[in-house]
């Protein structure tokens, strides 16, 4: 036990060394020399195709906020951990970055599982953590938290979005199947649409349940039965590998053809899917953000984040990369709130989570704001088909309806799932929303 | 018998530095929680590979040992960490009974498959009974109160940290004795011999099996510590993977004694924690770097290393 | 009066074409040491090992004091008494001298302590002398792996021995020990047999070795057991000589 | 359960075996010969889809059809080069050390591919689906199929089989191979050479691996850790089947692939078990696995 022993003790002496040299406590009044923001995202495993944009996002907006000044006049830098490593690594890298790095704040994290396990961490050791990109409602409806928000909306307002755009767009259909991948976001995001569906069209038949396994190779055999089955409409809100590998030979077989397809969170593959993905298939962006968004696309900020994006990583910005601003703006919104309420002098954190509490910003679409009683955030929803346009080599989204948060969003204090129960069946009749065409 | 002088002090050292160390630095009291937890699971790897057999499955005692108390504290509610460390272990151990009565009668890589396909099957079923397991995510851990005081985040972790040392000194003082007793010994010789043990009347299965469900006993200890170190408890922890690793630490550290259990597992967790902070991209690329470097110039493992360095053959 | 210990009755064994052993009849007596002689491969190790139950004959039975053993296994067998030495030794090479004689008698004693020390047991004195009688006290703390072949064989014949058995059945006990040491072997191994009242059967291709050191001689060759008698008498038959022994 | 999803599970099931018996069969050959259990199996299998991939996306501009060579080339590529290497530089230098450590090297390799893989190509799913693209669709009872999984997948996994059976009946190497994976010691002894047979059985394993790879690419994306599952689930046929057993393999591979495709149409939540389950069943009643040969040690 001798060498690594002392090995580790040398290792970690340094660290002692470097942790106190480095460490700018960011008590009250004393403005800190950087702002540092620890980043909790997917570097490794399937979920890299959120997490490895979203840090390219990070870095980007950094230097860009920096190039402005940075937050309140103190530069920001960012750090990240590998969600990928598997929970244990994550917990103990997560833990080195609040008590030895000492961060400021924490953006964390992708997975709800990651969620989950972070944000009573964050709670523990004080650490304000904006749950940036996770979409499970349950974390928060659970428990009431004091340091953790959601910078975006949650799984409730997006499924609720998809299926009143089924709804309003194909309303006479009789059966319905869902192939979502078996974790707690395929369950879930499951749970609340034939929950909201049941409420509204009793007279649906779900025909199929299926939960093939996360990062499943294949999914032939669910194609054949599904179509034996032939079901009017098919709901997937699997993501990544699963979703291009479960549309590319859905396609290959007709299945695509035969019947009306619901990708309840499509919009991160369509790039990657390219001719692949047919015209007419009804994609969910995860929120009010489309790198072609119609209230935006002509703001130049927007444009030139776009292109910078595209530039630095060679192809335009999803959902995740979104996210990711909206935790920095949510951040930068805060602090600077807390410094006016602070009378222009640096706010302790305490302040700033005061200052969070209601607070209003603006991510790259319609403006986001984080509801003082369970800190959700709530977030427009953009759902639309998928379209050839001249211009791209994959699909883009045409027919957008954006729904307002307030009526789609569970209110305070309540569970979502006995929240819509409660729905009025004629719910979806009652949402008014403006419906944009491509480049209209 | 110099060596063994030397091993003692490498215990009285390695107890100090991780009694005292994370005081200096509090992020480092559950990392070695979890670095000592995981020793006491790589103990019963090392049990196992006294008898040549290899399990590539025990990930499943530790699996079984988190959901115990992840389980009790879904369906029964908050409980003592008391009850736990003596429930998870316990349950473990049956669960090794069980499983054992039939991998026994198995040798070599039967034996090794058989684990794999058990540990496979505990882990398909944790992911796919989604209701009752909350699938891929785990459940979470709440953190209990011990002996009836709950604690405050902060001390907590110290608590769960002098606790977990406290049992890692005995069990490993257990497994030494257990190693070096006619059981013991017994299980060596079916590594090997087993044909001459059956011909002094003795059942290499029986002898056997007492060693695995002693080391399925230290697996579900170390899960049990390690759920509650990390609030969590999910599939993986009875992933393939997972009982990888834990043969990976047992052949790092050495498997000639208990020590080496800690010394690999102090090694394997420092190199990832470090390799996934600073070159998040590579950890596992330098882990497996660093497993071919000792499998081929030190197979005896980093005890092995020290003994032959400073005592000449290891004991 | 002395008792038949092992009886063997019409054992019948073939591997594919071979025919080991076609009907074979034969008992061992308490207070003898029987040789089985004959040629290679004419199947007397395969006796030994269907005496022990490590193979199932395909016809016949082997009993022990008047109890059907042929279906036990080679522990259960042990454990009534009968042990076995091997014509290559089987020891636990990676384990001392000492520590493989210790874990015999533990087993013989059943004490299966995991927390006693092995080298602490009250047996260890019994086991010292043993390695003394055979004279191999010097290698007591090497590990079996370093021991000459012939120091090995006289290791295995200890492990048999520490079982206190009623019977040993040795398999060419002084195979692969230097010609000059097989008498001092011998002697030593037969007073020993003699001092703690144990029956022995030796399969033997020496002569010399059977001659002086067995009390009957069994001859098997094509499977069947062709003569028994008093070494003299079978040593000097002309067929036995011309077809076993070759001159 | 009525004819149709008896004939469509039969349809969805082949394809699958195929794939499983091309790798579980390259594992097996391995364990026949050199003892050894690859654990970094499933990383040539993995590293055969990518590199297939590559070359398809590489060739498919000059002429679609000369994607399916691709595959071929790949498999074979992978299968020499990182099978090669990693016998002769990583596992030849530990033959002489203990069963485990000579696992754990493969464990070891199977950690720095599965790792390597990443940083070559990237954690965003690839996808080369050409071949599948360019062979029509075949309607079963009215159920669309393409004919690359129910025809082309089938076709060279039965091919391979009978390829193999002649290679290692009717050929010198092949028979060489086949004393070796029968009594190691009697073959060595009668002076075979066997550094060069367990390199050359290494990488006809790998081949095999790296062609499952090489042939699913086309149906699936890839994305990082795709190996990881094939490898166990090779393990449990390979095993089942019975070690070094070519035709138990293709048996094993059969029966887990239907059972699979028919849970899924019947109780799709159990599909992740159902090749652990055949397994422990198997070698609960014959424990050397359906085809394995039990022999006696002699003392």
């Amino acid at each position: 036990m001798i060498q690594p022993i002392t090995a580790l003790a040398r290792m970690s002496a340094a660290a002692a060394l470097a942790a106190t040299l480095l460490a700018f406590p960011a008590q009250a009044q004393d403005k800190p020399k950087e702002l540092k923001i620890g980043i909790a995202t997917f570097l490794s495993g399937p979920a890299s195709v959120f997490g490895v944009p979203a840090k390219a996002a990070a870095e980007m907006i950094a230097e860009d906020l920096n190039k402005k000044g940075g937050i309140g006049g103190v530069p920001v830098s960012v750090s990240f951990i590998d969600e990928g490593a598997g929970g244990e690594a994550l917990v103990s890298n997560y833990r080195r970055m609040v008590q030895d790095d000492k961060v400021d704040v924490t953006f964390a994290a992708i997975s709800s599982g990651s969620c989950g396990q972070l944000a009573p961490l964050a709670e523990d050791l004080k650490m304000l953590n904006l749950m940036w990109d996770c979409g499970a409602s349950s974390i928060l409806e659970a428990k009431k938290y004091r340091y953790n928000f959601r910078s975006q909306a949650n799984g409730t307002p997006e499924m609720l979005a998809v299926l009143a755009y089924l709804l309003k767009t194909k309303p006479d259909f009789k059966t319905i199947a869902v192939v979502n991948q078996d974790y707690a976001w395929g369950r879930e995001s499951w749970e609340i649409f034939s929950t909201a569906l049941k409420v509204m069209k009793p007279d649906v038949k779900v025909v199929a349940e299926l939960f093939p396994k996360f990062g499943a190779p294949d999914f032939s055999t669910e194609i054949s039965r599904l179509l034996a089955l032939k079901p009017d409409v098919v709901l997937t809100t699997s993501w990544g590998g699963d979703l291009d590998t479960l549309v590319r030979q859905a396609g290959q077989r007709g299945l695509l053809q035969q019947s009306a397809f619901v990708l309840g969170i499509g919009e991160s593959s369509m790039q990657r899917l390219g001719k692949d993905l047919p015209d007419g298939l009804i994609i969910g962006a995860r929120g009010d953000h489309w790198f072609l968004h119609p209230e935006m696309k002509n703001d130049p900020a927007f444009k030139a984040f776009n292109e910078a994006f595209k530039a630095k990583t060679g192809s335009w910005p999803i959902y995740s990369v979104y996210h990711m601003q909206q935790a920095f703006s949510a951040y930068q919104g805060a602090v600077e709130k807390a410094m006016k309420a602070n009378g222009g002098k640096w706010p302790s954190r305490e302040q700033v989570i005061d200052a969070a509490e209601g607070l209003e910003f603006k991510g790259w679409g319609r403006g986001v704001s984080l509801r003082p009683e369970d800190h959700q955030g709530l977030e427009a929803q953009i759902v639309g088909v998928s379209k050839t346009a001249p211009g791209y080599d994959f699909k883009v989204l045409d027919d957008m309806m954006i729904f307002e948060p307030k009526a789609i969003t569970t209110p305070a204090g309540q569970k979502s799932v006995d929240w819509l129960k409660t729905l009025p069946p004629d719910f979806v009749a009652k949402l008014n929303v403006q419906t944009f065409k491509h480049g209209g | 018998m110099s060596a063994r002088l030397l091993s003692r002090w490498a215990i009285v050292l390695g107890v100090a530095v991780a009694a005292i160390f994370p005081l200096v630095l509090p992020s480092w009291a559950t990392l070695i929680t979890l670095i000592l937890a995981k020793g006491i699971v790589v103990l019963g790897i090392i049990i196992l590979l006294q008898a040549g057999q290899v399990s590539f499955g025990h990930a499943m005692f530790y699996g079984v040992g988190a959901y115990t108390v992840a389980f009790w504290e879904r369906y029964v509610g908050a409980a003592d960490l008391m009850l736990f460390l003596l429930l998870g272990p316990v349950i473990a151990m049956l669960f090794g009974l069980l499983i054992g009565l039939f991998v026994v009668r198995y040798r070599e890589i039967f034996f090794g498959m058989l684990n794999l396909a058990f540990s496979m099957v505990l882990w398909s079923l944790l992911e796919k009974l989604y209701h009752y397991t909350n699938g891929a995510d785990g459940i979470r851990v709440a953190r209990p109160a011990l002996a009836g005081i709950s604690f405050s985040p902060e001390a907590f972790q110290y608590v769960l940290l002098y606790l977990t040392l406290a049992l890692v000194l005995v069990v490993s003082y257990a497994v030494q004795r257990y190693l070096d007793s006619p059981l013991g010994h017994m299980l060596r010789a079916i590594k090997s011999n087993e044909t001459r043990l059956e011909y002094l009347g003795i059942s290499a299965r029986r002898i056997l099996l007492i060693g695995y469900v002693a080391s399925a006993f230290l697996g579900g200890l170390g899960g049990v510590l390690v759920a509650i170190a990390q609030q969590i408890a999910t599939p993986e922890f009875a992933y393939w993977t997972k009982s990888g690793e834990f043969v990976f630490i047992a052949i790092l550290g050495g498997t000639a004694n208990a020590f080496g259990a800690f010394a690999g597992a102090a090694v394997f967790e420092t190199v990832r924690f470090f390799a996934s902070a600073q070159l998040a991209n590579a950890w596992q690329l330098i882990l497996g770097v660093v497993l071919i470097v000792i499998i081929m110039f030190a197979p005896n493992g980093l005890i092995g290393l020290l003994n032959r360095r400073k005592a000449g053959a290891p004991s | 009066m002395s008792r038949v210990l092992i009886s063997a009755r019409g054992l019948k064994i073939r591997f594919g074409g071979v025919i080991a052993a076609d009907g074979i009849d034969l008992d061992v007596i308490e207070g003898e040491n029987l040789a089985i002689i004959g040629p290679n491969g004419a199947g007397k190790t395969t006796f030994l090992n269907m005496a022990t139950g490590y193979l199932r004959p395909q016809a016949g039975t082997v009993s022990y004091l008047g109890r059907d053993i042929t279906a036990l296994p080679p522990r259960t067998i042990t454990k009534l008494g009968i042990a076995r030495a091997f014509q290559i030794p089987q020891l636990f090479l990676d384990q001392t001298v000492m520590e493989n004689m210790m874990i015999a008698a533990a087993a013989q004693a059943g004490s299966m302590s995991a927390f006693r020390h092995l080298l602490d047991l009250p047996q260890r004195k019994e086991v010292e002398d043993l390695l003394d009688l055979v004279g191999i006290s010097a290698y007591a703390n090497r590990k079996a792996f370093e021991l000459p072949e012939g120091q090995r064989k006289l290791v295995d014949i200890a492990l048999a021995l520490a079982l206190k058995p009623t019977v040993l059945l040795m398999d060419e006990p002084t195979s692969g020990v230097a010609s000059a040491e097989k008498l001092g072997l011998m002697d030593i191994l037969t007073a020993a047999l003699a001092r703690q009242k144990v029956s022995s059967v030796f399969v033997e291709h020496d002569m010399d070795m059977v001659e002086r050191y067995a009390h009957r001689v069994a001859v098997w060759s094509s499977g069947k057991i062709q003569v028994v008698g008093p070494p003299a008498e079978i040593l000097n038959n002309a067929e036995v000589r011309e077809r076993v022994i070759g001159i | 359960m009525d004819s149709t999803i008896v004939i469509l599970a039969i349809c969805d099931g082949l394809s699958y075996a195929a794939l499983v018996f091309l790798v579980s069969v390259g594992l097996s050959l391995i364990f026949g010969v050199l003892r050894i259990v690859n654990v970094a199996h499933g990383s040539l299998y993995a590293y055969g889809a990518y590199t297939a991939a590559t070359l398809s996306l590489l060739v498919a501009p000059v002429s679609p059809w000369l994607t399916f060579p691709a595959l071929l080339v790949a498999s074979i590529l992978v299968g020499t080069v990182v099978g090669g290497l990693m016998e002769r530089f990583l596992l030849r230098p530990v033959y002489h050390l203990e069963e485990v450590l000579q696992l754990l090297i493969t464990f070891a390799v199977f950690m720095i591919m599965d790792n390597l893989q990443r940083m070559i190509w990237g954690v965003q799913p690839i996808f080369a689906a050409e071949p599948v693209k360019l062979l029509p669709n075949i309607s079963v009872l009215g159920v669309n199929y393409t004919s690359y999984q129910v025809l082309v997948l089938p076709l060279v996994a039965v091919a391979t089989l009978f390829g193999l059976r002649y290679f290692l009946r009717y050929t010198l190497s092949g028979a060489i191979i086949m004393a070796v994976t029968e009594d190691r010691e009697a073959a060595t002894a009668i002076g075979i050479d066997a550094k060069r047979v367990f390199l050359v059985t290494f990488i006809i394993g790998a081949s095999l691996a790296a062609l499952g790879g090489a042939l699913a690419s086309p149906t699936t994306s890839l994305v990082p850790g795709m190996g990881t599952d094939m490898i166990v689930l090779s393990f449990a046929v390979a095993a089942t089947a019975g070690l070094g057993q070519i035709e138990g393999a293709a048996v094993t591979a059969l029966v887990i692939g239907l059972a699979r495709a028919f849970i899924i149409y019947i109780q799709p939540e159990l599909e992740v078990l159902v090749p652990y389950l055949i397994m422990m069943i198997v070698l609960l009643i014959r424990p050397m696995g359906l085809f394995g040969v039990n022999n006696v040690r002699k003392i």
